[in-house]
C-alpha cells in the first residue's frame, strides 16, 4: 500500500531509520572520519584495537545483559545491580584465596549465592511496590547498592586485591596476529558471552520458566490469566540477572582489579550499551556494548590523532558514550533495536 | 481535635501563628549559634534551592531525572568564573546562571524527554556520571576556566557592607568576621530560597503550572485535554535546571570555591534521598530537604559510633545510609513533611473555605498512574 | 437443574478508594453461556477480574463450588478458569506458537501439541501466521489467538471481556458464531461481558444488566431481548 | 651537600599510597608554559648520580650505626630533641613586647598583628589536655585513609598511658584528638574545620588530602591557627612566608619528576645512542596527583641541555575509568624509550599488567612506577602476579613498607606491628596503618620539642619547632634526614632512591645513590589562578 513511485529512495530512507541503518550510518562516520589517522597508525595498531573493543565489548554486554534481564521482566532499572556483581565477584574471590576453592567453582558458587540473594531482595524489598511508581524503587535498589558496597568494605577491606584469572593469562598466553596480541582472555571472555548468550536463548525459549518469563516481560496481566505465578517469575528474573552479573564481574575483575567500587566504575558503560541498543532487547544490547567499546578504542584513540581534537584522549570515553546515547535518543527514542515499548512505559 | 473555617480570623490566627513558628528560628538561628552552624545552614538554604528546582522536575511534573546535580554545577561553574574572569557582581551571575542552565536543561531535555520513566533516570544518571569529567575537557579552556580537578576558589568573596551589617545587627564588638560572613550568607541564601519559593508557588498555581501536575497525574488525560505534552515536559525540565542552578550558585557562594565532587552521582543519590526524605511534590520539602542533604552526611557516620554491641567499623556508616534510603521508600513514601501533616490533622482540621484548591499542588501524594479499568 | 458453575453473592470491588462493585449477585450453570451486559463504567469488567481475584474483592464468589476469594489468580486459573481480557492480551512480542504454548502453562500432559493443532484447524489464519508475532497481526487475528490461547488451558469456564471491540462487523458476527460452536461442541461455561447486545443475546441463554456497579436486571437472554428498558439503552432500538 | 650514600637493600618503601590519589598540584594546562625546576634540587641530583657512576661500586657507608632496639632509638630522638630545643633556645626566639610578631629560628617569623580579635597562643591547651582537631575521611571510596586518624589514636592513647607530654613549665598534658569524617569531600571539610575552629577550639588542625588542605589553608593561616603535617604531597605547603602556620610531611610530587628528569639525562646515551632521539611516554591520571607530576615534568624537560633529543608523549586516563587498556594500546605504539606512570592507586598495578600483556615490557627497558606505588600492597606478587613487576624502576619516596617482609627486623616496624595487634588490628589490612606511623611520629615529636622549650607549649612554639626540627624519622629510609630549617629549608623530607622490582625476592633492588636533597629545594608560593609556585 506503500506509494510506489518513490519506492527506492523510500525504502533507503526507512531503513537508515531503522537500528541497523542508524549503527551503520554511525559506523560509516567514524570510520571515515578516522581514515587518515588509521592509515598513518598502521595495520598493528588497529588490529589491536579491535581486539582491545571486543575485550571490552564482551564485558561490557555480559553486564548490559543483567541489566536489560531485570528491565525485559519488571521494566525496572536495577541501580543495585553493578554492585550485586561486585559483592559476588569478592565472595568469588574470598572462595578462591581462603578456601581454595578452583576458580570457575568459586565462580559458580558465588553466582548461585547471589542469585539467591537477588530473588531475596526481589521478594523481600521489590514486589511490595508498584511498579510504576518508581521513586522508591531507585531509592532501595541505591539504598542495597550502598549497604552492599559497606559490606564489601567492612569485611574484606577497602584496599584492593588482585582477582584470580578464570582463563590463562600469563603475559605469553595469547595469539599473534599480524604483529597484534589477541589474548587468551579476550578469546575466554567471548566465548563465554557467546555460551552465555546461548544458554539464556535455551533457558528462555525452551524451557517453561523461560516461556513465563517471555510471557510477563510481554504482558504481565495476561501472564497472570494464565496462570503464571509472575512473583516467582520476577525472582526468577531478578536471580538470573544477578548471577550473570556476577559473573561478568569475575570475567573483567582481573583487569579492574578487585575494589569495593570496581562494578561501579564500570556500570555506566553497561548503561550506555543498554540504552543505546535498546533496554528490552538482549540482542540490541549486546550490539550497543559493541559500540560503545568500538567508540573508546578507536575514536579516544585515533580521535586525538586529528588536528585539534587533541584533547579527546581515552578519559572522554565516558562523555563520548553519553552523547553518543542523546544523539541516538533523538532519532530512535526506544534505542536502536528496543521497542516502541519503552516510550510508553 | 479543632476544627478551624478557612477564611476566619482564628485560621488567620493559626496561620500567622504558624509562619511564626518557623520565621523565629530562622531569624534567630544565626544569632544563637556558633559561625560554622550558620555557615552550614546557608549551605541547606543553597541545597533547598537546589532541591526545589529538582522537584519541580520530579515533584510536579514526574519526571524521574537523577542528572540535575549537573545543572546545579552549571550554575556554581558560571557564578564563579563570571566572578573571577569578568569582575562581575555575585547578584548579577544569578540570572546569568538562570539562563545558562535554562538553555543547557533545554538542550539535555530535548532528546532525554522522549523517554519515559526509569529509562529517563538511567539516561539522566548517565549526565550525573559525566559532568564531572565534562569539567576537566582540555579543549577549548574548560579545564582552565573550571580549575579541573582541583576546582577554584571565589576570588571576589561575599563580604557584607558597613550598612549591611547595621541592618543585621553583625557590626557589634561581639561578633568577629567569621560570624559577620557567616550569618550574610544566611541571610542572603534565604532570601533567594524565599524567592525561587515563591517563584515556583505562582508557576504552580499558573496555567503551565497546572499543566504540569496534569502531565504528572495522567499523561494522557492531559493530552487529551490539550496539554502539549512534549512543551510541558521540556519547559518543565528547563525551569527546574534553571532553579536547580540557581541553588549552585548559591552553594558556590556559600563555600567560597567549587569542584567536581560536590556535582558528581553521589551527591545526586544524596539529594535525592534529601528530597524524598523530606517530601516529593510539595514546597516544604524542598526547605527540609537541605537540611537532610548537609547534615545526615555527618549524622551516619556518628551513628554508627553509637551502636554499642560491637566495635562496628565506621566503614558500615553507608549501611546506615543505604538502609535509610530502603527505609524511606517503604515507611515514609509522602517523607517527612506529608507525615507531619497527617499528624497535624489529627489535631487541628482546616476546613477549606471554597472546595476549589484542585490547582494547589497535592500534599506529598507520590505520582499515580490510573490503571484501573472499571 | 443443572449443576452451578459460578456463583457470585454480595460481592464488593474496590480500586484503591472507588468502589466498583456493590453487592453483586450472579449466577452461571454448567454449560450455559451468560452475557453481562452494561454501559460503559458500570462494573462488567471488574465483575470478571473479580473472579480472577485481579481486584481487591469482598464477598463471596464459589467457581465449581469452592469458594476462591482471597485465593491467587494463579490459582484460580489452574481450575480451569480461562480469562480473555479487554483488549486481547496477547503477548505481543511471542510468536503465535509460543503465544498458545504459554496458554498451556498450567498444563503438565502430554495432548498440549495436539490440542495446539485443533485450534490452528479451527482458527487456520493462525496456522499461517504461526511464527509472526502476536503483535503483528490484525485486530480479528489477535482475538482468534486470544480465544485459542484461552482454549489452551481446556477451560471448564471461559470468561471473555468485550470480544468485539474494535472488530469490524462481519468479523464480529463471525467471532461470535464460534463462540456458540465452541459451546456447543465442548459443553464449556461462558460468561460473556459484551456492549453489542444484540449479538451477544444469540449466543446466550441467560444475561445480567450492570449499571454503577449493581445487578439491575437479570433474565433469560429471550426476556432481556424483549425488555423495554434493555432495548433502548442496549438494542439501538 | 648533605647525602649519604647509603645502600638500603631490599628497601620496599611504602609511599602513602592512597594520600596521593587526590592530591598533588598543578592545574591543566598552565604548566606547559610556566613552572621552573629548582636549580639547587638539579644539581644536587646532579652530584649525586655522577657520585654513583663514577664510584661505581663504592657502597661505603658514612651513616652513623643505626639503633637496633627501640631503648637506642628513644635515646637517640631524646638526644636530636634536646639539640633542636638547643638550638632554638639559641636563637632566642620570642614574641614580640606588644605581642604583634614573632621571631623564630633562622628567619621564620609570624605577623601576629593580623591574627583575629581574642586570639591566643594557647588556646585549646589547658594544664591537662593538648586538643588537636582532624579532618580525614572515614566514609566513601576512599575511606581507607581513615586508618590514618587510627593510628594517631593509637598512638596518643600510647603516650598519654606512658605519661603524656611533659611541658617545660611543669605541667603534663594529655593528648586529645577530635577527629571529623569529611569522606574526602571539600565541601564537608570547610564547615567541619569552621566547626574546630569555632566550637572545639582546636590547638592545631591536621587536615587530609590537597583539595581539603587546599580550600582550608587561607583561612587557618588568618586565624593563626596551626596546620602542621597535612597529610598531602603538594608542593604549596613549603611556603613559610606566606602560609606560616601550615606545613606538608611528604616529598613533593615536582622533586620526584626531577629525579625522573635527571635519570633520562644521565642514562641519555645509554637508551638511545648517538645523539638519537628520547620517547618519554607517561600515563597520567587526570587528577591534581597526575597533573603535578606532569608539570613537573615538562617543566624539567623545558630547561633541560637534551631538550631537543626528549620527545613527550602523554595519555590521560580518568581516576574513575575501569580500565586502562585503551591508552596503554595507544602508548605501546609510540616506540617509547621510557615509560613513566604518573598515577596512584589501582592504576599502578593496572599499568604493570598492562605493559606486560601489551608487549611494552619487551620493548621498553626503562619503566617507572611513581613512588606512592612502591608498597606491596601495588606491586606484590600477590597482587600483579610473579613477573609482572620484575625490572621496573622507581624513585623511592624515602619511606618504608609496614608490610614488606624486608622490615621483618626492623625494631621500628616491628613496634608498630605489635602496637597494631595490641589494639586490636592487623597491620596488612590496610596500607594506611604505615602511613599513620609516618605522621603520629612527627606530631608526637614536635609536640615534645615544643613542649620543651621555653615559654612552654604554644602555637607560635609548635611552629617555630616543626620548622626547625632536625631528627630521623624511623619510618624513613636510611640516610633520609626528617628536617626543615626556618624559612630555608621548609620540606621535611626531600630525599629518594632509584630502585628496580627484583620479583624473585619480592624487594626492590637499588639501582643508585639515595639522594637526599634535604634543604635544595625552594620555597613554594603557590598561585592558584596559573596552578604553579610563584
Amino acid at each position: 500500500m506503500t506509494a510506489v513511485t518513490t519506492k527506492s529512495r523510500g525504502s533507503f530512507l526507512t531503513w537508515l531509520k531503522t537500528g541497523s541503518g542508524i549503527l551503520t550510518a554511525m559506523m560509516a562516520v567514524i570510520v571515515i572520519a578516522l581514515i587518515p589517522a588509521i592509515i598513518q597508525g598502521g595495520l598493528k595498531l588497529f588490529l589491536q584495537r579491535v581486539f582491545d573493543s571486543l575485550n571490552n565489548g564482551a564485558v561490557y554486554a555480559v553486564t548490559a545483559i543483567a541489566l536489560v534481564i531485570i528491565f525485559k521482566a519488571t521494566t525496572l532499572i536495577n541501580f543495585a545491580g553493578a554492585n550485586i556483581a561486585m559483592f559476588g565477584a569478592y565472595v568469588c574471590w574470598w572462595l578462591n584465596t581462603s578456601y581454595g576453592f578452583p576458580i570457575w567453582i568459586a565462580v559458580f558458587v558465588a553466582m548461585g549465592t547471589m542469585g539467591v540473594l537477588g530473588s531475596l531482595i526481589e521478594r523481600t524489598l521489590i514486589r511490595p511496590f508498584d511498579v510504576n511508581d518508581h521513586l522508591p524503587v531507585v531509592l532501595i535498589t541505591f539504598g542495597i547498592a550502598a549497604i552492599l558496597e559497606a559490606f564489601a568494605g567492612g569485611l574484606w577491606g577497602l584496599e584492593f586485591h588482585k582477582f584470580p584469572s578464570p582463563f590463562p593469562s600469563d603475559p605469553k598466553d595469547r595469539f599473534t596476529i599480524a604483529g597484534a596480541f589477541l589474548r587468551y582472555e579476550t578469546v575466554g571472555t567471548l566465548i563465554v558471552m557467546g555460551l552465555m548468550i546461548y544458554g539464556i536463548y535455551l533457558l528462555l525459549n525452551k524451557t517453561k520458566v523461560g516461556l513465563a518469563f517471555r510471557a510477563v516481560s510481554s504482558n504481565v496481566e495476561s501472564a497472570r490469566l494464565v496462570g503464571v505465578r509472575t512473583g516467582r517469575t520476577l525472582q526468577f528474573g531478578w536471580a538470573l540477572a544477578s548471577a550473570l552479573g556476577v559473573l561478568g564481574a569475575c570475567l573483567v575483575a582481573k583487569q579492574t582489579n578487585l575494589e569495593p567500587a570496581f562494578m561501579a566504575k564500570l556500570v555506566i558503560f553497561a548503561f550506555a550499551a543498554a540504552t543505546l541498543g535498546g533496554l528490552d532487547s538482549i540482542g540490541g544490547s549486546v550490539i550497543g556494548a559493541f559500540i560503545v567499546a568500538v567508540v573508546q578504542s578507536m575514536l579516544t584513540g585515533y580521535g586525538q590523532e586529528i588536528p585539534g581534537l587533541g584533547w579527546l584522549k581515552s578519559n572522554f570515553a565516558l562523555v563520548l558514550a553519553f552523547v553518543l546515547i542523546l544523539v541516538v535518543l533523538l532519532f530512535k527514542p526506544a534505542g536502536l533495536y528496543g521497542t516502541r515499548r519503552i516510550e510508553r512505559v | 481535635m479543632f476544627l478551624l473555617q478557612a477564611g476566619t480570623s482564628q485560621h488567620r490566627m493559626y496561620q500567622a501563628f504558624g509562619w511564626l513558628c518557623l520565621a523565629i528560628p530562622m531569624i534567630l538561628a544565626p544569632y544563637m549559634m556558633p559561625s560554622f552552624r550558620v555557615a552550614q545552614l546557608a549551605q541547606c538554604a543553597g541545597w533547598g534551592v537546589f532541591l526545589l528546582g529538582m522537584n519541580v522536575c520530579i515533584g510536579w511534573t514526574g519526571l524521574l531525572s537523577l542528572g540535575h546535580i549537573a545543572f546545579c554545577g552549571v550554575g556554581a561553574y558560571t557564578t564563579t568564573i563570571l566572578i573571577n574572569e569578568s569582575g562581575w557582581d555575585f547578584w548579577m551571575t544569578l540570572p546569568m546562571a538562570f539562563i545558562v542552565c535554562f538553555i543547557a536543561g533545554g538542550l539535555v531535555g530535548l532528546p532525554a524527554l522522549k523517554i519515559k520513566g526509569l529509562y529517563l533516570a538511567l539516561v539522566t544518571f548517565a549526565l550525573a556520571y559525566t559532568f564531572p569529567i565534562l569539567l576537566k575537557i582540555e579543549g577549548g579552556g574548560i579545564a582552565r576556566r573550571t580549575g579541573g580537578d582541583n576546582g577554584r576558589n571565589l576570588e571576589d568573596k561575599l563580604v557584607p557592607t558597613e550598612t549591611i551589617r547595621k541592618l543585621l545587627f553583625i557590626n557589634g564588638e561581639g561578633t568577629d568576621e567569621s560570624t559577620r560572613i557567616a550569618v550574610y550568607k544566611y541571610v542572603v541564601a534565604v532570601l533567594v530560597l524565599l524567592v525561587c519559593c515563591l517563584i515556583v508557588r505562582n508557576i504552580l498555581g499558573s496555567r503551565a503550572g497546572r499543566s504540569m501536575i496534569a502531565v504528572r497525574d495522567n499523561q494522557i488525560g492531559a493530552a487529551v485535554s490539550g496539554v502539549p505534552l512534549n512543551k510541558t515536559k521540556v519547559l518543565a525540565f528547563a525551569l527546574s535546571a534553571a532553579i536547580a542552578g540557581i541553588g549552585g550558585s548559591l552553594i558556590a557562594m556559600v563555600l567560597d570555591s567549587v569542584g567536581p565532587s560536590v556535582f558528581d552521582a553521589n551527591y545526586a543519590i544524596i539529594t535525592l534521598m534529601g528530597l524524598v526524605l523530606a517530601g516529593v511534590g510539595t514546597l516544604h520539602g524542598a526547605w527540609l530537604g537541605g537540611v537532610f542533604v548537609v547534615f545526615l552526611q555527618d549524622l551516619a557516620p556518628r551513628a554508627v559510633g553509637l551502636i554499642p554491641v560491637f566495635d562496628v567499623d565506621v566503614v558500615y556508616a553507608r549501611a546506615i545510609y543505604g538502609l535509610m534510603l530502603v527505609l524511606v521508600a517503604f515507611f515514609m513514601p509522602g517523607g517527612v513533611v506529608s507525615f507531619g501533616r497527617k499528624w497535624r490533622a489529627r489535631v487541628i482540621q482546616v476546613q477549606p473555605k471554597v472546595p476549589d484548591t484542585s490547582h494547589l499542588p497535592r500534599a506529598g501524594a507520590p505520582p499515580v498512574t490510573a490503571t484501573a479499568a472499571a | 437443574m443443572s449443576e452451578l458453575m459460578l456463583k457470585l453473592s454480595g460481592v464488593n470491588a474496590r480500586y484503591g478508594a472507588i468502589q466498583v462493585l456493590r453487592d453483586v449477585n450472579l449466577e452461571v450453570n454448567k454449560g450455559e453461556v451468560v452475557v453481562v451486559l452494561g454501559g460503559n463504567g458500570a462494573g462488567k469488567t471488574t465483575t470478571l477480574r473479580a473472579i480472577c481475584a485481579m481486584v481487591t474483592t469482598t464477598g463471596s464468589i464459589q467457581i465449581a463450588g469452592t469458594e476462591v476469594v482471597g485465593k491467587d489468580t494463579a490459582d484460580i486459573v489452574r481450575m480451569q478458569v480461562a480469562h480473555v481480557p479487554q483488549g486481547r492480551g496477547t503477548f505481543p512480542e511471542m510468536s503465535v506458537l509460543d503465544n498458545l504454548m504459554v496458554g498451556a502453562y498450567t498444563r503438565k500432559d502430554k495432548e498440549i501439541q495436539a490440542d495446539i493443532d485443533r485450534w490452528m484447524d479451527a482458527f487456520p489464519r493462525l496456522r499461517e501466521r504461526r511464527t509472526q508475532t502476536a503483535g503483528s497481526l490484525s485486530g480479528g487475528e489477535q482475538q482468534m489467538l486470544a480465544v485459542a490461547r484461552a482454549m489452551m488451558c481446556r477451560p471448564e469456564l471461559l470468561l471473555l471481556d468485550e470480544p468485539s471491540l474494535g472488530l469490524a462487523p462481519l468479523i464480529i458476527e463471525d467471532l461470535f458464531r464460534r463462540f456458540g460452536e465452541i459451546n456447543r461442541e465442548t459443553g464449556i461455561t461462558m460468561l460473556v461481558v459484551e456492549q453489542n447486545a444484540n449479538l451477544a443475546l444469540e449466543i446466550a441463554n441467560r444475561g445480567y444488566v450492570l449499571e454503577a456497579g449493581e445487578v439491575v436486571l437479570q433474565g433469560s437472554a429471550e426476556d432481556l431481548r424483549t425488555n423495554e428498558a434493555v432495548r433502548e439503552a442496549y438494542l439501538g432500538a | 651537600m648533605t647525602f649519604s650514600k647509603k645502600r638500603s637493600v631490599g628497601a620496599a618503601v611504602v609511599g602513602l599510597s592512597l594520600i596521593a590519589a587526590g592530591c598533588g598540584g598543578g592545574s591543566d594546562d598552565g604548566a606547559s608554559t610556566g613552572g621552573t625546576v629548582d636549580a639547587g634540587v638539579k644539581t644536587g641530583v646532579q652530584d649525586a648520580l655522577k657520585a654513583t657512576t663514577t664510584g661505581a661500586g663504592a657502597t661505603a657507608t658514612t651513616a652513623p650505626p643505626k639503633p637496633t632496639s627501640m631503648a637506642e632509638w628513644e635515646a637517640l630522638w631524646a638526644k636530636e630533641r634536646d639539640a633542636v630545643v638547643k638550638k632554638i633556645t639559641d636563637s632566642k626566639a620570642a614574641k614580640s613586647a606588644d605581642g604583634k610578631t614573632f621571631t623564630g629560628t633562622n628567619g621564620f617569623a609570624i605577623d601576629l598583628s593580623k591574627c583575629p580579635v581574642g586570639w591566643t597562643d594557647t588556646e585549646g591547651v589547658s594544664d591537662t589536655e593538648i586538643k588537636i582537631g582532624h579532618t580525614t575521611a572515614q566514609s566513601g571510596t576512599l575511606a581507607d585513609y581513615g586508618n590514618i586518624a587510627r593510628v594517631m589514636q593509637i598512638r596518643a592513647d600510647n603516650i598519654n598511658k606512658a605519661g603524656g607530654v611533659k611541658d617545660s613549665t611543669g605541667k603534663t598534658r594529655m593528648i586529645k584528638f577530635v577527629v571529623k569524617d569529611d569522606g574526602y569531600d571539600a565541601t564537608r571539610t570547610i564547615p567541619l574545620v569552621d566547626e574546630l575552629l569555632d566550637s572545639e577550639k582546636a590547638f592545631a588542625i591536621i587536615t587530609l588530602g590537597s583539595p581539603s588542605t587546599m580550600k582550608t589553608y587561607d583561612k587557618m593561616n588568618q586565624r593563626c591557627v596551626p596546620q602542621p603535617f597535612s597529610q598531602t604531597g603538594h608542593p604549596a605547603w613549603g611556603d613559610p612566608d606566606g602560609h606560616p602556620w601550615t606545613t606538608g610531611q611528604q616529598l613533593a610530587y615536582n622533586t620526584e619528576a626531577v629525579l625522573w628528569g635527571a635519570f633520562i639525562e644521565q642514562n641519555a646515551d645509554k637508551m638511545a645512542p648517538n645523539n638519537g632521539q628520547i620517547t618519554v611516554c607517561a600515563l597520567v591520571m587526570n587528577n591534581d596527583f597526575g597533573k603535578s607530576y606532569d608539570a613537573g615534568f615538562k617543566a624539567y624537560k623545558e630547561q633541560s641541555p637534551i631538550k631537543s633529543r626528549i620527545n613527550y608523549v602523554t595519555e590521560t586516563i580518568e581516576p574513575s575509568a575501569p580500565t586502562i587498556t585503551d591508552p596503554m594500546t595507544t602508548l605501546a605504539s609510540k616506540n617509547c624509550t621510557i615509560f613513566i606512570a604518573m598515577t596512584a592507586g589501582t592504576s599502578c598495578t593496572q599499568a604493570i599488567q598492562e605493559a606486560a600483556n601489551n608487549g611494552m615490557n619487551e620493548k621498553v627497558k626503562y619503566r617507572f612506577q611513581p613512588s606512592v606505588c612502591g608498597a606491596i600492597s601495588f606491586v606484590g606478587k600477590d597482587k600483579v602476579g610473579n613477573a609482572g613487576a620484575d625490572g621496573w624502576y622507581i624513585v623511592q619516596g624515602g619511606i618504608k613498607d609496614l608490610n614488606s617482609p624486608a622490615f621483618d627486623n626492623d625494631p621500628y616496624i616491628k613496634f608498630a606491628r605489635d602496637e597494631l595487634k595490641a589494639a586490636g588490628f592487623d597491620y596488612k589490612a590496610s596500607g594506611s596503618f604505615g602511613s599513620g606511623y609516618f605522621f603520629a611520629w612527627a606530631q608526637e615529636q614536635a609536640l615534645r620539642v615544643a613542649s620543651a622549650l621555653p615559654g612552654g607549649l604554644t602555637r607560635t612554639n609548635l611552629m617555630n619547632a616543626i620548622r626547625n626540627l632536625n631528627m630521623t624519622h624511623p619510618y624513613t629510609l636510611d640516610g633520609i634526614r626528617f628536617n626543615m630549617d626556618g624559612n630555608k629549608d621548609s620540606y621535611l623530607i626531600e630525599g629518594g632512591v632509584y630502585q628496580t622490582r627484583d620479583a624473585k625476592t619480592e624487594t626492590w633492588v637499588d639501582a643508585g645513590a639515595l639522594i637526599d636533597l634535604s634543604g635544595k629545594s625552594k620555597n613554594c608560593k603557590w598561585d592558584q589562578s596559573k596552578g604553579l609556585c610563584a
